[in-house]
């Protein structure tokens, strides 16, 4: 999974969470020189790695070493993946919606591009999650789609997802868009709660006593593989972040570069007979608020 | 006194397109200025940058004396902006349009009563809702919103469009009296005979910048 | 191991997701790698 | 604040008086739904009878989507956004002042259903407390989060399609909530219904707060 191409670089490491990404930039380096052409780095390659380690390991721990349980014999096993990726879901979504109030407040890009991030991953666990639970379902109920507490919540949890990335897929000018997502966002952790509440109640009234409890009671080599489960997924979905942001970042980035230019070509429009004012370079449309970072020109 | 509009190398952005590239204007107290210069010069975006409606990213801006820079709303209390949009409810009549948006603007019943008087709407159209009117009619309803708040800076993006020839100097006449009481108007327009009768300053604009002012209309005492 | 109740419902729940978030890697790797071309390197805050 | 709420209330309502849309067009729509309920399931038989409250809950949802995307279309008048901008009202009352005429709104819609389950279908109404509880709070959280979330989709091209795609899943616990309040209220126990409505009134506080927060950023976010 990881990018394995051969180009040596010198280790530059992003966490995740990176706070204020977009704030002075360092080196002006000459800009189009050749550097890697990937979203990969050092630290993604090792993070892969050991993603990749960890779900050998879960293959080994969830389909061999752990028993068959008593009353679901094998497809107990499917809870390894479906527990663990339920979890990562509202991960992602606390992610999001953590990033959506920070760029409500602090109107940083990184934020912006933090949220869309927690929201992409997210639903990609969320339908991992939907599917190895009908999975589950099929064997242990004859049914493929249960109304238990836990799937109905993921499933309205994905339409909101759906909806949020939806939203941000609309092409408005960038920071209208951002804010709007922002404000969705934001509100991603508070839906979750009213709808998981909500279902909770709902299923407990209904639960009729043959439902056997999701969980079952675990322990000894199927406890482990259930660890094992949440830090395979754990890094994998990490390793998703990490690369997703800086997609997202480098979609920022790639709105801003043609900004410029068309700043030249909108200078050029003025036929010379307006004398176009000292050329400043590069500036930051990204906060309105803030003095601009790179301004050369001091104000009169 | 500091001028009424002071724009230094000043751009904004409409999305991503920067409609001004960079533009140095001055308004004093008590002018009225014509900007002039082919569509897509940015003259709308001038005005809605004076309004507080569209953020500057680079350069100074300075309204009234408040930095637009900083925090646009002290501004958006002051101006009055008539634009080619109305700004009405259709389904609303004259009065309820003006009523409505002069108390958003905090503005007395005794202003607003005034502001249709002014118009010549507050007799037979009155009660007629806004779908029902011509352009021309429509124009005067949302300049009856303007009067209605007394701003003292006036932002008029063609404001003659569409206005027959007594409305026109109506108008002119409700301009040029808000200057005697010290307001500022900044407008566009294209029918330039009329609109260089009434301005003191034309400004030549072109490619989001602002170019040397073109002639000063002798101030007829 | 072999001998696995519901061995197809065990497979498909460990396949698909692995299908799912292995083409989904994918995919980030390939936009990743067009968009780093269009962005001057140091624009980038990883290396 | 609650005087610009007032103002922009009354006009809501004014707007609505005169183009008599809801009245003319969303409550017959309405209604409507309700039959075709009773087309969709035999009306002699026992569903329809058992199904009643979420049917009828299901109808009022529909038509709120039409009111709150009526409401939203008054603000989306040309040059209405600027004008609100640059006018002295407080987005908080604003917000308020629109959710206000939508709940006015949809109260009258779900008086009207009311009579509609009532007489199409049957029903005879039980614990009165705990049908109006449900829903007051029911109509104050679909009214608040209806506008905080037409303000979020304004402008926006494919806002017909975006709202309920938005919309929907966010009010999936008002839907479950108020169904089963009705449902302890018209069947047995209303005890049971009480909690339901607690939760219907955390959600109303919970999107009264928010859409009073965040209008104001929406309106300024272009």
């Amino acid at each position: 999974m990881t990018a394995t191409t051969p180009a040596g670089t010198s280790s530059g490491t992003t966490t995740p969470t990176s706070t204020d990404p977009s704030g002075t930039r360092t080196g002006r380096g000459a800009p189009g020189s050749v550097g890697p052409s990937h979203t990969g780095s050092a630290a993604t390659r090792v993070l892969g790695l050991l993603a990749l380690a960890a779900v050998g390991l879960l293959v080994l721990y969830g389909l061999v070493i752990s028993p068959a349980d008593r009353e679901m014999a094998d497809s107990v096993r499917i809870m390894y993946v479906h527990v663990p990726s339920a979890t990562y879901l509202y991960v992602g979504c606390f992610i999001t919606s953590l990033a959506s109030g920070l760029w409500l407040w602090k109107r940083t890009p990184g934020w912006d591009a933090l949220g869309e991030t927690g929201a992409e991953v997210a639903l990609v666990f969320s339908f991992v999650t939907l599917l190895t639970g009908s999975l589950w379902g099929r064997p242990t109920w004859g049914t493929y789609w249960v109304w238990d507490a836990r799937l109905t919540s993921t499933a309205v949890l994905t339409a909101l997802l759906i909806g949020y990335l939806a939203l941000r897929r609309l092409d408005l000018d960038p920071d209208a868009r951002s804010t709007r997502a922002a404000v969705l966002g934001l509100l991603l952790v508070p839906n979750v709660l009213v709808v998981n509440r909500s279902v909770e109640w709902w299923r407990s009234i209904h639960q009729d006593s043959t439902l056997v409890k999701l969980d079952p009671t675990i322990e000894g080599d199927m406890l482990v593989a259930l660890m094992v489960g949440f830090l395979a997924l754990g890094l994998v979905f990490t390793w998703l972040m990490v690369h997703r942001f800086r997609v997202a970042w480098l979609e920022q980035q790639a709105d801003r570069v043609d900004l410029d230019a068309a700043l030249r070509e909108r200078r050029a429009e003025a036929k010379g007979q307006v004398a176009p004012p000292a050329a400043p370079d590069r500036f930051d449309t990204s906060d309105p608020s803030g003095p601009d970072v790179d301004e050369k020109v001091t104000p009169a | 006194m500091e001028p009424a509009v002071h724009l230094r190398d000043a751009v904004a952005l409409l999305g991503r397109f920067p409609a001004l590239a960079g533009i140095d204007l001055d308004v004093r107290r008590g002018e009225i200025v014509l900007l002039r210069g082919p569509n897509g010069a940015g003259k709308t975006t001038v005005l809605r940058v004076c309004a507080g409606l569209v953020p500057v990213v680079r350069g100074v801006a300075t309204v009234l004396g408040h930095d637009l820079r900083r925090d646009v709303r002290p501004v958006r209390r002051r101006v009055g902006l008539l634009g080619h949009a109305t700004g009405l409810f259709d389904d609303l009549t004259v009065a309820d349009n003006v009523t409505f948006w002069g108390r958003a603007y905090r503005a007395g019943d005794a202003d607003i009563a005034a502001a249709l008087d002014l118009v010549g709407l507050s007799t037979r159209l009155r009660d007629v809702p806004v779908a029902r009117l011509s352009a021309g009619q429509r124009r005067r309803t949302s300049l009856a919103c303007l009067l209605a708040r007394r701003p003292e800076l006036w932002l008029l993006d063609e404001p003659h469009a569409g206005l027959d020839h007594d409305a026109r100097d109506l108008l002119d006449g409700l301009a040029r009296q808000a200057v005697d009481q010290g307001a500022t108007v900044v407008m566009s327009s294209h029918e330039l005979e009329r609109a260089e009768a009434l301005a003191d300053r034309v400004v030549e604009l072109d490619g989001g910048m602002a170019g040397q002012t073109l002639h000063e209309v002798p101030h007829v005492a | 191991m072999i001998a696995m109740t519901h061995a197809g419902y065990v497979a498909a729940a460990w396949l698909a997701p692995a299908a799912l978030i292995g083409g989904y890697a994918l995919v980030l790797l390939r936009r990743g790698r067009s968009l780093s071309r269009q962005v001057p390197t140091e624009e980038r805050r990883w290396s | 604040m609650w005087r610009d709420a007032s103002l922009v209330a009354g006009r809501d309502l004014r707007v609505e008086a005169r183009s008599r849309v809801t009245i003319n067009q969303v409550a017959p729509f309405a209604l409507l739904v309700l039959i075709l309920f009773a087309f969709a399931l035999d009306p002699d038989g026992p569903v329809l009878e058992r199904a009643t409250p979420g049917l009828y809950w299901i109808t009022v949802l529909f038509s709120a989507l039409l009111a709150i995307a009526r409401s939203a279309a008054v603000d989306e008048a040309d040059g209405v956004r600027d004008a609100l901008r640059l006018s002295a009202l407080d987005p908080a009352g604003v917000f308020v002042g629109k959710a206000l005429a939508v709940a006015a709104e949809l109260a009258a819609l779900e008086a009207l259903l009311g009579l509609g389950v009532i007489i199409l279908y049957g029903a005879d109404p039980a614990a009165l407390g705990l049908l109006g509880g449900t829903c007051l709070t029911a109509t104050v959280a679909v009214a608040s989060t209806g506008t905080l979330y037409g303000a979020l989709v304004s402008g926006l091209r494919v806002r017909e399609t975006l709202l309920p795609l938005l919309l929907l899943p966010v009010l999936a616990p008002v839907l479950i909530a108020a169904t089963r309040a009705f449902e302890a209220a018209l069947g047995g126990v209303p005890a049971d219904g009480w909690p339901w409505c607690g939760l219907l009134a955390a959600f109303a506080v919970l999107y009264s707060v928010a859409g009073a927060l965040a209008y104001g950023t929406l309106l300024e976010g272009s």
